[in-house]
């Protein structure tokens, strides 16, 4: 029961924030944190339950089936394991990190903070759902708050970034609804159960043409280089809390696709496909970072390093070894504390000096100690410092990629060192040099400092005590990895 | 609990100390400042040095873990390490942090607080990251604390926050050292996956099993991390433009301890690179070419700083000489004493010029001796030890030791033999450069004496210099090995050797004609300009990549990015184009108005005439007779 | 029965059948039509006394009976109207009555 | 026997309705038709889920009987609510007794009297009600169902006669040919006429043209009987006839050409219908196309006509009844701004409308669901392609009522008394509350088995032995 809640508390609170806003007196701002907090509580509850009886699998924590139309085959089926229980963890802690950054959003303050609950609710549907019609229907929800977000909060040419940001991913989300259509079409009797596929055995050929449906949709969101285009505009456009959002969830949710479904469903497909996986991951590491180098706006630079990011997660992901998947994993949710951060400094920076082109900014050390000192935690994650948990990500991940393949893991260690190009030329033009005419006068307040330490707690803990992590992960990586081994 | 559990506590104070003063919410005044950032740089020497005794005492070959995790298949189990080497590294490294700490206070004292403090608490998180590194017991700690030095050498050499110099120097320096460290961490990793663990006492046992060509690899890429760490041939343009920072931290970071630990990673690893002989036939060659590099490029320095980080790069290439030369013992020793007097000059030269005119060139140390001279005869007694001054100094007995095993390392070891002993007369040479530019007499320089917490390590560093002479074999013995001793004729050569660099300084110094060509030889002095080279190969063909895709150069910005969204746009509108004056709607306009009038007319057919109806019914069942007959007839 | 007679005898009822639905088509008054209507129900009487018969069961009798009910108050029903629909329209022609159309 | 206790009331009903008509109240004729039918429905409702019970044999008293009567009662009772006490006629809820009555027997017929009887019931009791008014429509709709009914019944009674006499038995079972038997003609021919009778009354094309004027020209409670009660008794008739294996090119040929027309022009005429009843008699002619077809295709999912039903006769009732209280014929133009003024009726006519179209969240569309999946399963692409056309169309018509409920007011005529047109005396409600419950319970079904479709289905799938 507490797995619905997740996802239905959010949903619901977000209808309620709408009309608590007229309330008034930030209203809406503490329901939506209360809302979110009883969220976790409910993910915890979800989490201590003990093992469900009838999950498939070893690996479930919790599982919450409810037929209620089975002539039609059609049920909602929720499933948590370690993995998707970390990935709900952050995304409701970046919930709550976006409502209390966004403090002083007075436009339409109701819908905005429905649309961050409406957001944490899609994508808590998708880390959970494992009925395919629901993965499909909360995959294309998650689009229209992002979309809402950045068309109405956003800066600059919102509405076409927008616009481009739904059609690109409501499109390549077209692939994902094929696939999920024609396998329940083929199915012996319509179903859209997940678990019910992965018995079922579907043909080899049948299996890459579905894996590459469902990537197109998972690459598109990753963001995977070719397909990346929409995410540097989104980021610049996006209010602080959407880039937030943005980098938080949204991207975890093509990697988690990426790492739930090819291995379940497809094992012979991602054989196939895999190959190419590991090259496109390679590629859009290397071509992220080199792009990362030159961009003059703070967030889009970001964007580009987390496009850097999750090319080597996808490389951990169609590694298909121990290790690799491992990194990704950590990679995945350490991603996640950095980029938000990042973007939340940014954000915060625009907020006082109401540009982010790097060519104004400089001489932050100066007059901002304690904002510099954030920024140094988070640039020393950005370039996977040990003691950062993306070190431990990525050096899992080439691990994995020198028991796959060395040319890949000598790929991954040059996107280590361009990382510091941009990570330094990012310091460079925002903490170093003389402080410039749009020189920053306040110091961070506590309602962005707290959300910072948290922040920097979670990557540094995680760095520095891998356990917690890794134990969460190791069950899903091992189920993952089960159906791959080669018999 | 083992004696070992105190390993923890070494670098401990100063990790404390960053933590309060980097991170820290609390305000401190700048005595506060001050002393947290000295307890933090004394307390790991206080600890160290009763495990040294202990080390020297009995046996101490001990490990202190700190926790275990698995990670799939394999077991992650970190731990620190007590060994002689460690023991011995250790115990240099916290004693000269203390020193190098205790005189930046007054070296300092100048600047305003928020700068202070960034400043102490990064030199105390290098020290910490040094210490773990040093006593680390396995490779994840290892890597930690190499890759944090490379973090602190940054931010420190770019203290200057407002110098674009200082800053380029600080990015220059990291992305080189962060490639040395890609190197490393490729060994690293591999080493993990041959032996399931990280603790170095599993990895080097693993990495001998392995088959020849994974081991030949994992040695060479470890020779790579530690040239580029150490700022070995290929690697050391970085060196000379880290002087931009502060002269504390070229003491510490550039000289003694971080440029080194690359020689300490090959000691450390000695009995895996000593089962790939090509790798040490190539380590000697480098560190000998280093050697022989540095030594030229320092003779032609104008800026006393510059010719000491090029010294460093040629001593530590003596050490990686002596270490491919299959004497890891010996290059530790000389590490000890180049860490204690090269420091030492730092120390010196950065007093004297800071009194002087604050420009750091060899020119502003004229009169040294009656202006500075503490710190003057400090910097005589280094510029001896570096130089090799026989019998007196104890950087004497390590080149001696080194040029001793290059000599006995047959035929080969001769050649070396013979560039080790040209760069050790060019190091007498560009030694007592300064040492003489500071005897020449300035009218009205008037005596002074910098503070107490100035001259105290000046004076401990010096001291140690001459102490060290006579340890240096026991050293050797301590990391359980012998002195090589050469014939007594090489012996004598190699002692001559300083001298005749000093002759050679005092020409260069003395005699207009030789300065001035000395002066001009600008292509030298820019240690023959491969700094340019890097310049050109690398980094301007990536400057114009990054420009090339992001669009700067005119082009598409972001090219593969766009090439789906552009062809997708021409698609669509190759589709719409042609349907632009729609003849589809038009179609479908037409088509909705047939049907209208198809209605119309359609509609008649319900006349209302029963008898129609009659007849509709008539049809009907004609019809389907029709069809039942038809069907059954045979 | 024979079953030749049988066949004839169905021949016959379909024959019925046939003149009454065509004379509803070519008859314009009302009356005519109710007319129509009765012979057209003739058909399946004779057509089910004949089954009957051929069979030797008597639902055929049965059935027939209840076709007559069905035909009485069918008359019943059509004159009724009859007299009705006079009063508003021309009942001798039965297509005046066409107000419902289209 | 307790299966005969719901036709004893009717029938008891009925005669009593009967009597009482010329002297007692209105509202007591009205009060006695209704309990007799309130308890028909009880009963059957009641014993919806019971074991089949041992009924005679001409009558069976199996899950399809129950739910005809229960869907006739149900209907009729509505039907009822609504039926405007024309001062003239008072026999209008004795007729409405009958017919349900006739229409229980159907359902519940297995032999050809009982099956003729009941139908013929149905008709005859429809013609009267549909002349109840006495005005020239009403009298020219009963006239033609007068006509097209006595040539249905004749047709239908050759059908009868024909399997009579080449089985030799009135029993349905006793049509079923014996394996290896060479194809009769007779059996065909009679399956032939039998076929011309049923499509008459479940006006499917050519024999549909009684059903737009019966429905432009009747009362409303009469074309809500026609076509819901006897639509879903026909229907049910039609299934049990559906296994008895009638020679099978002509049986399923033959209803698949019919549905197929009936869809297709049905839609298409309803397609510029500015009536609102006139577009549902189409409407409702499309509709029993679906179910022919659905009944062609070999009844892979037994609960698919059973629930058709379920969706189409509250979807017409509320259509129905909201069109009875706009006045004696509503156009379209009275329909506008119906929802701002009275929201109640808006909706519920909004939600029939949108259940007939077969849109989402409400029954039509499961039953859509269900009609596609046995088109699709059975593999006959005519009555595919038909219905794909004959939904397309139907969008287009449905909506159009839709939108016009909901579009704005011209601003200052809110206020007018609805209906804009000034409506006869005759038609004001008689009873506004019992109205009122119709509409929503007729929503409520829509609503909850389009939503939840799952408790109906196991119901429904249960009922078909």
């Amino acid at each position: 029961m507490a797995l619905t809640a997740l996802i239905v508390l959010p949903l619901f609170g977000g209808i309620a924030a709408l009309l608590v806003a007229r309330l008034g007196r930030n209203a809406e701002r503490w329901f939506s944190i209360a809302v979110l907090a009883v969220a976790l509580i409910a993910l915890i509850v979800a989490w201590t339950g003990g093992p469900p009886p009838d999950a498939p699998g070893a690996q479930w924590l919790a599982l919450v089936r409810y037929q209620y139309a089975p002539a039609l085959g059609l049920q909602f089926l929720l499933a948590m394991d370690g993995l998707s229980g970390a990935l709900v963890a952050v995304s409701i802690v970046l919930g709550i990190i976006s409502v209390v950054i966004s403090w002083n959003i007075r436009k339409q303050s109701g819908l905005f903070h429905a649309c961050i609950l409406w957001t944490v609710a899609a994508s808590n549907g998708v880390f959970l759902a494992m009925d395919l019609l629901f993965f499909a229907f909360f995959w294309e929800l998650m689009l229209v708050p992002s979309f809402l977000l950045i068309s109405i909060w956003g800066h600059g040419d919102r509405e076409a970034v927008a616009l481009k940001f739904l059609v690109f991913n409501a499109v390549a989300g077209l692939g994902l609804l094929a696939a999920v259509f024609y396998m329940a079409a083929t199915a012996p009797e319509i179903t859209f159960d997940a678990f019910v596929f992965a018995e079922m055995g579907i043909p080899p050929l049948a299996q890459v043409w579905l894996l590459l449906g469902f990537s197109m949709a998972f690459l598109t969101k990753l963001p995977a280089p070719p397909f990346h285009a929409w995410l540097p505009d989104a980021h610049t456009m996006a209010p602080t809390a959407g880039s937030i959002l943005l980098a938080g969830l949204l991207l975890k949710t093509g990697a988690y696709g990426l790492f739930r479904f090819p291995g379940m469903l497809f094992p012979d497909g991602f054989h196939v496909l895999a190959p190419y996986g590991l090259a496109l991951g390679a590629f859009g590491t290397i071509y992220g970072a080199v792009l990362a180098c030159g961009q003059t706006d703070a967030k889009r630079l970001v964007a580009y390093t987390s496009i850097a990011h999750m090319s080597i997660v996808l490389m951990g992901l169609s590694g298909g070894v121990h290790f690799a998947m491992m990194g990704a994993g950590v990679e995945m949710i350490a991603h996640a504390f950095s980029a938000s951060a990042l973007f939340l400094l940014i954000g915060a920076l625009y907020d006082r000096v109401g540009t982010r082109d790097l060519r104004q900014l400089g001489g932050l050390q100066q007059t901002a100690p304690r904002f510099a000192a954030a920024f140094a935690v988070f640039f020393s994650a950005a370039l996977a410092m040990p003691g950062t948990a993306n070190f431990l990500g990525e050096a899992l991940v080439i691990t994995g990629m020198f028991q796959v393949n060395w040319f890949l893991a000598a790929i991954a260690l040059v996107s280590l060192v361009v990382s510091v190009v941009y990570a330094t030329g990012l310091l460079k033009r925002i903490i170093f040099g003389v402080p410039s005419k749009a020189c920053v006068t306040q110091d961070l307040t506590w309602s962005e400092l707290a959300p910072v330490i948290v922040l920097a707690t979670g990557t540094l803990l995680f760095g520095m005590l891998p356990q917690l992590l890794l134990v969460v992960l190791e069950p899903a990586v091992d189920a993952a990895l089960a159906p791959l081994v080669r018999p | 609990m083992s004696p070992f559990f105190a390993l923890l506590l070494v670098p401990m104070p100063a990790m404390g100390a960053f933590l309060l003063l980097g991170l820290g919410p609390a305000e401190f005044n700048r005595r506060a400042i001050q002393t947290i950032a000295l307890a933090g740089a004394t307390l790991p020497a206080v600890v160290m040095l009763p495990l040294g005794a202990y080390c020297l005492m009995g046996t101490c070959d001990g490990i202190q873990p700190i926790f275990d995790l698995e990670v799939g298949p394999a077991v992650v189990a970190l731990a620190l390490k007590l060994d002689p080497l460690s023991a011995l590294v250790g115990v240099t490294v916290t004693i000269i942090g203390a020193c190098v700490i205790g005189y930046s206070i007054d070296y300092m004292a100048k600047s305003e607080i928020a700068d202070l403090r960034r400043y102490f608490a990064l030199m105390n998180l290098f020290l910490a990251s040094m210490l773990c590194m040093v006593l680390a017991g396995d490779s994840i700690i290892f890597f930690l604390g190499w890759e944090l030095m490379g973090l602190c050498s940054f931010f420190l050499i770019a203290y200057h926050v407002t110098s674009a110099r200082a800053i380029a120097a600080g990015r220059k320096a990291f992305v080189i050292t962060r490639v040395a460290d890609a190197f490393l961490l490729a060994a690293l990793l591999l080493l993990f996956l041959e032996a399931g663990s990280v603790r170095l006492d599993d990895l080097i046992p693993a990495g001998i099993a392995t088959d020849d060509v994974r081991r030949g690899l994992i040695a060479a890429l470890l020779l790579a991390g530690a040239m580029g760490k150490s700022a070995q041939l290929p690697f050391h343009t970085w060196l000379p433009s880290a002087m931009a920072g502060p002269t504390p931290v070229s003491a510490l970071l550039h000289s003694a301890t971080m440029v080194a630990a690359g020689a300490y990673l090959l000691a450390r690893l000695a009995p895996l690179m000593e089962t790939v002989p090509l790798v040490m036939a190539v380590t000697a060659t480098v560190g000998a070419a280093t050697a022989l590099f540095g030594a030229t490029a320092a003779v032609f320095q104008l800026d006393v700083k510059r010719l000491l980080a090029y010294s460093s790069i040629s001593q530590i290439g003596f050490m990686l000489l002596a270490i491919g030369l299959g004497q890891p013992e010996v290059a530790i020793a000389h590490f000890v004493v180049h860490a204690i007097f090269k420091s030492l000059l730092f120390l010196s030269a950065g007093d004297i010029t800071q009194i002087a005119r604050g420009t750091t060139d060899i020119a502003a140390m004229r009169g040294a001796l009656r202006a500075r001279p503490v710190a003057y005869l400090a910097f005589v007694a280094g510029a001896a030890s570096l130089a090799g001054i026989p019998f007196v100094t104890g950087g004497w007995f390590s080149k001696e030791a080194i040029l001793a095993s290059a000599w006995l390392a047959g035929p080969f070891g001769i050649v070396l033999w013979g560039v080790a002993l040209s760069a050790a007369v060019l190091t007498g040479a560009y030694a007592f450069r300064p040492v003489l530019v500071g005897l020449i007499p300035v009218k009205g320089a008037r005596m002074t004496f910098g503070g107490v917490f100035t001259n105290l390590p000046i004076l401990l560093l010096a001291a140690g210099t001459f102490a060290i002479a006579p340890l240096v074999t026991p050293m050797v013995e301590f990391l359980d090995a012998t002195v090589p001793h050469p014939p007594l004729a090489v012996e004598l050569v190699g002692a001559v050797a300083p001298f005749v660099g000093l002759a050679l300084a005092f020409a260069m110094t003395f005699m207009p004609r030789i300065s001035r060509r000395v002066a001009q030889a600008r292509r030298m002095r820019s240690g023959i300009r491969i700094d340019g080279v890097y310049q050109i190969v690398f980094v301007q063909p990536f400057v114009a990549l990054v420009r090339w895709l992001t669009g700067q150069r005119g082009s598409i910005a972001d090219p593969v990015g766009t090439l789906p969204v552009m062809g997708a746009q021409w698609l669509v509108g190759a589709i719409v184009r042609p349907l632009a004056h729609d003849p589809l709607d038009r179609a479908w306009a037409g088509f909705a108005s047939a049907t209208v009038r198809a209605w119309g007319v359609a509609r008649h057919v319900q006349s209302g005439r029963v008898r129609d109806y009659a007849l509709a019914i008539a049809v009907g069942v004609a019809l389907l007779l029709l069809l039942g007959w038809g069907t059954t007839w045979r | 029965m024979t079953p030749l007679f049988l066949t004839a005898a169905l021949v016959l009822a379909t024959g019925l059948f046939a003149v009454g639905l065509f004379g509803l088509m070519i008859r314009r008054g009302i009356l005519f039509q109710i007319i129509a209507l009765e012979i057209m129900l003739t058909g399946p009487a004779l057509a089910f006394v004949a089954a009957g018969a051929h069979h030797g069961d008597p639902g055929g009798q049965g059935m027939f009976i209840f076709v007559l009910v069905l035909a009485a108050s069918e008359v019943a029903l059509g004159l009724a109207l009859y007299l009705r629909l006079g009063r508003h329209a021309d009942v001798s022609d039965s297509d005046t009555v066409n107000l419902l159309r289209r | 026997m307790t299966g005969l206790v719901p036709l004893i009331a009717l029938g008891a009903g009925a005669v009593l309705a009967m009597l009482l008509a010329p002297k007692a109240p209105a509202w007591l004729v009205r009060g006695v038709a209704g309990a007799a039918m309130a308890l028909a429905a009880g009963v059957s409702a009641l014993r919806l889920g019971l074991p089949v019970g041992d009924g005679p044999a001409i009558l069976s008293d199996d899950g399809l009987a129950r739910f005809g009567t229960l869907v006739a009662s149900l209907t009729g009772l509505a039907a009822l609510v609504w039926l405007r006490p024309a001062p003239p006629a008072r026999e209008g809820p004795a007729l409405m007794a009958l017919a349900t009555l006739g229409a229980a027997l159907l359902s519940g017929a297995t032999h050809a009297a009982p099956f003729f009887i009941g139908l013929e019931l149905v008709t005859l009791s429809l013609i009267a009600m549909f002349v109840l008014p006495l005005t020239r429509p009403a009298l020219e709709a009963g006239y033609k169902l007068l006509i097209m009914g006595g040539a249905g019944a004749a047709s239908l009674l050759m059908g009868l006669a024909f399997l009579y006499a080449a089985s030799g038995s009135l029993e349905f079972q006793g049509w079923t040919p014996v394996p290896g038997l060479r194809g009769d003609p007779l059996m065909a021919i009679g399956t032939a006429f039998l076929l011309g009778g049923l499509a008459f009354k479940f006006a499917l094309v050519p024999f549909h043209m009684w059903a737009p004027d019966g429905f432009e020209g009747a009362p409303a409670a009469a074309a809500a009987f026609a076509g819901a009660a006897s639509k879903a008794a026909v229907a049910i008739a039609l299934v049990r006839l559906a296994d008895v294996g009638l020679p099978e090119p002509v049986w399923s040929g033959a209803l698949m050409a019919l549905g197929a027309a009936s869809i297709l022009l049905g839609n298409f005429l309803a397609l510029r219908q500015s009536s609102l009843t006139r577009m549902l008699g189409y409407s409702s002619v499309a509709h029993s196309g679906y179910i022919a077809v659905i009944v062609a295709s070999g009844l892979a999912a037994p609960e698919a006509v059973p629930f058709y039903i379920l969706a189409y006769a509250p979807a017409l009732l509320a259509a129905l009844c909201v069109g009875a209280r706009l006045g004696p014929d509503p156009r379209i133009e009275d329909l506008r701004g119906l929802g701002w003024r009275s929201p109640l009726s808006g909706a519920a006519l909004t939600l029939g409308l949108i259940s007939l179209a077969g849109l989402p969240a409400v029954a039509g569309f499961i039953a859509k669901i269900y009609l596609f999946v046995a088109i699709l399963s059975a593999g006959d692409w005519v009555s595919v392609v038909a219905a794909v056309i004959g939904s397309a169309l139907g969008f287009y018509y449905y909506l159009r009522f839709v939108v016009i409920v909901w579009r704005r007011l011209p601003p200052g005529t809110e206020d007018t008394p609805y209906p804009v047109r000034e409506a006869p005396a005759a038609s004001a409600p008689a009873l506004p509350l019992a109205e009122v419950a119709v509409l929503v319970s007729a929503s409520a079904l829509l609503l909850a088995a389009g939503l939840y479709p799952a408790p109906f289905t196991e119901v429904l799938a249960a009922l078909v032995p």
